[in-house]
């Protein structure tokens, strides 16, 4: 018994990548199909504020992640870009991190096709090129952005499209939003909404989330939307289901078996402690 | 070349206000306002006036307040903003007490006046006038004029100054005294499983790894594992274990070979000491952890120690040494990765605590100041949380407003 | 010259992204992600491959973004245009590069302070402000803008808490009496902390591997002709014909994983 | 000699750094357009640094080339990488996508780059798994309320959880998410901002030494 217990603790590594790798592709195959319900509140609020802003506000989309995070990331983008254009505000999308400039690629596509076909670039939504320092870029945002934000991605000159008219500095805009998989958000805070009282959200990876949660009750970070379950909850909000939903439906399995291995070799190893 | 649009502007601004002339007819039941001074906003960069004026209490109920302004050259009047006329009470200004002594029943308004007169370098004279609307009746004040110019300190940010010079003057306290004659720092229990797990592996005759991490020398997670590094070979040098220090980065591999050597001779054992102690596996995160495991896995060792810099590869790193049984020991500053070590080590040194146990043993003059100045800050923000919340919670209770205002905006950034 | 135009319009022409190539896409997706994985299995050429050739990758989108999006319009373009002001910063960036170069590596010291001295004064006044004050503030606000008494209590064990954290982390009193019991206090706030950080991580982990099966399912589509299917066949073939050699070579030993 | 090669620059970063920490103070305009001159510049700077990541790994791989260091032969791919994304970039001018259409850039982005950088960290979700079985262990207090707080967030993160807990838990009145929400903004706020403060000070005093020429390791030696 203590010999079969010990052995059975000890197995082969190999055979928990297959038990997760069943539990978690079977659901792609074949979705559970289980509704997403309990949103978050930070969510939550990310979607109030962009709901009361007033039409034709300017909203700085910092998207700041790389392939590497995309499945927990993109979703998110994909929707507070729905979400904005539908309400008809005007949306500016930065980058700092030069990985991000294929991903927003990928969301440029998508505006015209299915995103919101019925806005025109330039007029409603403006794409900026990568820039790097970010702390010089958020401080000159501060001051002036025509400053280094002179040419869009494609070469065109910023100052007089129409989408950028009335702004001159963050001082104008009405809500910075920064999705990252790096401490991106956490400059975002310090050297541009705090210098600047400007109202700054943001979206992050699952890993990085908890560790917002100081910001959030000073009241820094206006919302944050936290790795695929954020994602879920926002395509919820704004009853356009993505990948982010049917994601946050697949790990259910995945998770459950974190649980149920975790409980069994602790079990296993009091049953051994007292046998 | 900055004149020319400047002065586009000024007639074109010039013609659209003499459209918008006002009419100067006070309606009977609309008092003019009162008190109405126009003055530089303090603390800003130019470009903005301080407009202030007395409540034009409830007969103005409903009714807007226009602000316009004129350049001193004398060409017609703009309008900068307009907003309700209950809204914008001095009160509600965003300045803190040392900088903004609000008055009861006065308007206070920042009006922007770049948009429309530039900003120039050095000063600015503008003409400004207030206009109380309701529906189609309407009253004027008399023009009062002001200079705008830059100022050369934010008084707002005085708090954040203060505390800035006094980390500047701790800071050097410290490290002169760092320098003099050493700061106390407490030992840190992470210090003694160090010794037991030595103890241990001699017992039980088997060896110990050591990893610094992934980091390089110029991170201080590093620089805290090295010297942790020197105290664990000088207890293995005493009680003649065998150590094994796989390293990720050549340099700091050179670094550490030295450490080890020094331990050995200061532990008289010179003869013990192997070169081979500290070898380099791969430069590559993955394949490094990968090759570790497999020597922890053939060599069973008794005590593992993962102190520095680590990134996903504790979660390879750490799995491994608890499956073999070793006494594993770790530090890390990585935030994401303690949760990993914490729950499959014996002992885990989070973040300072791993500096603290790497200035305790270096004596480091650098290192300790640091520690200290951090200790400083810490003691200030304890004392700082405690006072200000039973100072609020005073306020709150016997009704002292000014006192929770004070507390308030004492820790408040602007 | 027209000769050497039309030979880089027949060399770009071969760059040109037909269906084929996107089916063809499907399968090198799919090769590499299983490449990768294959080290789950044991360490192997196909994941080593793999791997250098992400470095390569990455470091290759890097360059092209810098190139097209940062040296060509702000170095370049300004240059062209006689803006030779911006030779200043281009100059102290290129400096930076004269660190490999050990006899003239001073050189690399004139970008690095600029670099670090720039961002020290800044980094100063934002600590203090953003971490720091406004930390505290954060911490003692409650006391007067709770909405309730749940509010209230909240707010006060935040307050509680961070002291009681702070106390594990000072150092320069001994840990007795009531500062050990406080600092014994915070590490349990730091458990809970660790604790919620670790189940977000397991869901960050493991939408990241959703993301990737996600496309391999997709790829083991007939529409890529089986793409993942085929990889996956083809790589434990090779893993049971190199287990076949090996345990012939060295009877039966398999180095431990 | 020793001029040029150390107190000038040591100079430069403390004449730099005071005067940008004055800024954060001083809203003066002249304040601001120097502000904004360094934004500008830095903004330039750090575009060449990335170079700096560039050569050394370039330079690090060719020494185990020419040394013929053991697998030396994988390092070739580096450079096989780096062309396969640069050749396609330069035919395609840096566009990814030219109206809808996708050029070799973008081909090379979404099948090559996107699958290997997402798979390099999806890698870590199996050591996750294994490490949960074979090293989670509860064996203190501390252990278990670590435990405790990450059972709550598994299971409440995914629906099936949150089904689990409203079936066994649902008499405790409170969602799993409501629980969640609380762990997020009242102990992890506490355990966290502790946390903050020690490396905001620890980030001022190394600030601090740079300013003022006591740090200068990031220099090299003399």
């Amino acid at each position: 018994m203590k010999n079969a217990l010990e052995k059975f603790l000890k197995i082969d590594r190999r055979l928990i990548f297959l038990a997760l790798t069943v539990l978690l592709f079977a659901p792609i195959v074949k979705p559970l199909g289980l509704p997403n319900k309990n949103l978050g509140k930070d969510v939550v609020n990310i979607y109030n504020y962009i709901e009361n802003m007033p039409e034709r506000s300017f909203v700085m989309l910092s998207l700041d992640y790389d392939p590497a995070t995309r499945p927990e990331l993109h979703p998110q983008a994909v929707a507070v870009v729905k979400h904005a254009l539908r309400r008809n505000l005007r949306v500016g999308i930065f980058t700092l991190n030069a990985g991000a400039t294929g991903m927003i690629e990928d969301i440029a596509a998508r505006i015209p096709k299915d995103i919101a076909p019925d806005k025109v670039y330039g007029r409603d939504y403006v794409i900026m090129p990568f820039q790097p320092h970010p702390v010089a870029v958020m401080t000159q945002m501060g001051i002036n952005i025509y400053e280094i934000y002179d040419k869009d991605r494609n070469g065109n000159p910023t100052r007089d499209m129409e989408v950028m008219k009335g702004i001159k500095s963050v001082k104008d805009m009405g809500l910075g939003i920064c999705i990252t998989g790096t401490a991106m958000l956490d400059y975002y805070v310090a050297y541009l909404a705090d210098k600047n009282k400007f109202p700054m959200a943001g979206g992050v990876t699952a890993v990085s989330q908890p560790g917002y949660g100081p910001y959030l009750q000073t009241g820094q970070l206006k919302g944050l939307i936290g790795g695929m379950k954020g994602a879920a909850d926002y395509e919820s909000l704004i009853n356009d289901v993505e990948k982010g939903t049917s994601g946050i439906d697949a790990l259910s399995l995945a998770h459950v078996l974190v649980i149920v291995l975790i409980l069994t070799s602790n079990i296993i190893m009091l049953v051994l402690k007292y046998l | 070349m900055k004149k020319i649009p400047l002065f586009l502007s000024f007639l074109f601004l010039s013609s659209f206000s003499n459209a918008a002339k006002p009419t100067a007819k006070g309606a009977p039941n609309l008092p003019p306002l009162s008190g109405f001074t126009a003055a530089d906003m303090p603390g800003d960069a130019g470009g903005t006036a301080l407009l202030r004026w007395n409540s034009p209490g409830e007969a103005a109920e409903g009714a807007l307040v226009e602000v316009h302004a004129s350049s001193a050259a004398g060409a017609g009047w703009v309008k900068l903003a307009e907003f309700p006329a209950a809204a914008k009470l001095e009160k509600d200004m965003d300045l803190p007490f040392w900088a903004w002594r609000p008055s009861p029943g006065r308007h206070a308004a920042a009006v922007d006046t770049s948009s429309a007169f530039g900003r120039p370098a050095g000063e600015q004279e503008l003409e400004f006038k207030l206009r109380l609307v309701k529906g189609s009746a309407s009253v004027e004040t008399e023009p009062a004029r002001a200079v705008i110019n830059g100022n050369w300190f934010n008084l707002s940010r005085l708090n954040n100054l203060i505390l800035m010079l006094t980390i500047i003057i701790v800071f050097f306290w410290t490290v002169s005294h760092a320098k003099r004659k050493g700061l106390f720092i407490r030992r840190i229990a992470g210090l003694d499983a160090i010794d037991e797990a030595i103890g241990r592996a001699t017992e039980m005759g088997r060896p110990i790894f050591y990893s610094t991490g992934i980091g390089p020398m110029s991170l201080v997670p590093t620089i805290a594992s090295t010297s942790i590094l020197g105290e664990v070979a000088r207890k293995v040098a005493q009680y003649d274990t065998s150590l094994k220090v796989p390293h990720f980065d050549p340099i700091v591999m050179t670094v550490c070979k030295e450490v080890v050597k020094q331990s050995y001779l200061e532990m008289e054992r010179p003869d013990s000491y192997r070169d081979d102690t500290n070898f380099f596996v791969s430069q590559d995160q993955f394949s490094y952890a990968a090759s570790v495991d497999a020597m922890i896995h053939r060599e069973k060792p008794a005590a593992c120690f993962f102190i520095g810099h680590f990134m996903a590869e504790s979660l390879l790193l750490a799995e491994v040494g608890a499956t073999t049984g070793a006494i594993q020991i770790a530090g890390t500053e990585q935030e994401s990765q303690l949760p990993f070590f914490f729950t499959s080590c014996d002992y885990t040194l989070i973040g300072e605590e791993l500096y603290a146990a790497g200035a305790y043993l270096s004596k480091e003059p650098m290192l300790t100041s640091t520690l200290k100045v951090q200790d400083f800050g810490k003691a200030f923000v304890m004392l700082a949380v405690a006072a200000g919340a039973i100072l609020i919670a005073a306020g709150a209770m016997f009704e002292l407003d000014a006192l929770s205002k004070v507390v308030t905006q004492l820790f408040k950034a602007y | 010259m027209e000769f050497l135009a039309n030979l880089w319009n027949s060399f770009a022409g071969l760059f040109t992204v037909t269906p084929g190539w996107m089916t063809f896409g499907g399968w090198v997706a799919a090769g590499l992600t299983i490449c990768l994985f294959s080290f789950l299995y044991k360490d192997n050429p196909f994941f080593k491959v793999a791997e250098h050739l992400y470095l390569g990758v990455g470091m290759g989108w890097l360059f092209q973004v810098y190139l097209f999006q940062t040296w060509k319009p702000k170095v370049y373009a300004p240059l062209m245009e006689g803006q030779f002001s911006v030779l200043i910063p281009t100059l102290l960036g290129l400096s930076l590069v004269t660190q490999f170069f050990p006899r003239i590596s001073w050189i690399s010291r004139y970008g690095f302070t600029f670099i670090m001295g720039y961002g020290s004064g800044l980094v100063i006044p934002m600590e203090i402000s953003t971490n720091f004050l406004r930390q505290i503030g954060g911490s003692i606000s409650p006391f007067i803008g709770a909405t309730g008494p749940w509010d209230l209590f909240n707010g006060a064990l935040v307050a509680f808490g961070f002291i009681c954290v702070l106390f594990y982390f000072f150092f320069s009193v001994e840990h007795k009496g009531a500062v050990k019991k406080a600092s014994n206090i915070g590490i349990y706030f730091l458990m809970l902390y660790f604790g919620a950080a670790f189940g977000n991580t397991v869901m960050g982990r493991f939408s990241l591997l959703y993301g990737r099966f996600d496309d391999l399912y997709k790829y083991s589509d007939a529409s890529y002709f089986y793409a993942t299917h085929v990889v996956l066949g083809l790589l434990v073939a090779y893993f049971v014909l190199d287990k076949l050699v090996l345990s012939k070579k060295n009877g039966g030993q398999e180095p431990a994983h | 000699m020793i001029l040029i090669k150390k107190h000038i620059p040591l100079f430069i970063c403390f004449l730099v750094g005071v005067l940008t920490l004055g800024s954060y103070y001083v809203p003066n305009v002249h304040s601001e357009n120097y502000l904004e001159l360094m934004n500008k510049w830095e903004n330039i700077v750090a575009g060449f640094a990335f170079l700096l990541g560039l050569m050394s790994l370039f330079t690090s791989h060719f020494h185990k080339i020419s040394r013929k260091a053991p697998g030396w032969g994988y390092s070739l791919f580096v450079y096989v990488g780096f062309l396969l994304v640069v050749v396609p970039a330069v035919v395609s001018g840096g566009k990814p996508m030219i109206g809808p259409d996708m050029t070799s850039l973008g081909w090379i982005y979404r099948f090559v780059f996107t699958s290997l950088s997402g798979t390099m960290f999806a890698v870590l979700a199996f050591y996750i798994v294994s490490t949960a079985y074979r090293a989670f262990r509860i064996k203190s207090p501390q252990a278990f309320v670590l435990f405790a707080a990450a059972f709550i967030v598994i299971l409440g993160r995914v629906p099936l959880g949150q089904m689990m807990w409203d079936g066994l838990l649902s008499w405790t009145g409170y969602q799993v998410t409501d629980v969640i929400e609380w762990l997020m903004s009242v102990p992890v706020v506490a355990g966290r901002r502790g946390i903050m403060i020690g490396i905001a000070i620890g980030g001022i005093v190394t600030a601090l030494k740079i300013i003022f020429g006591i740090e200068r390791q990031y220099m090299g030696k003399d």
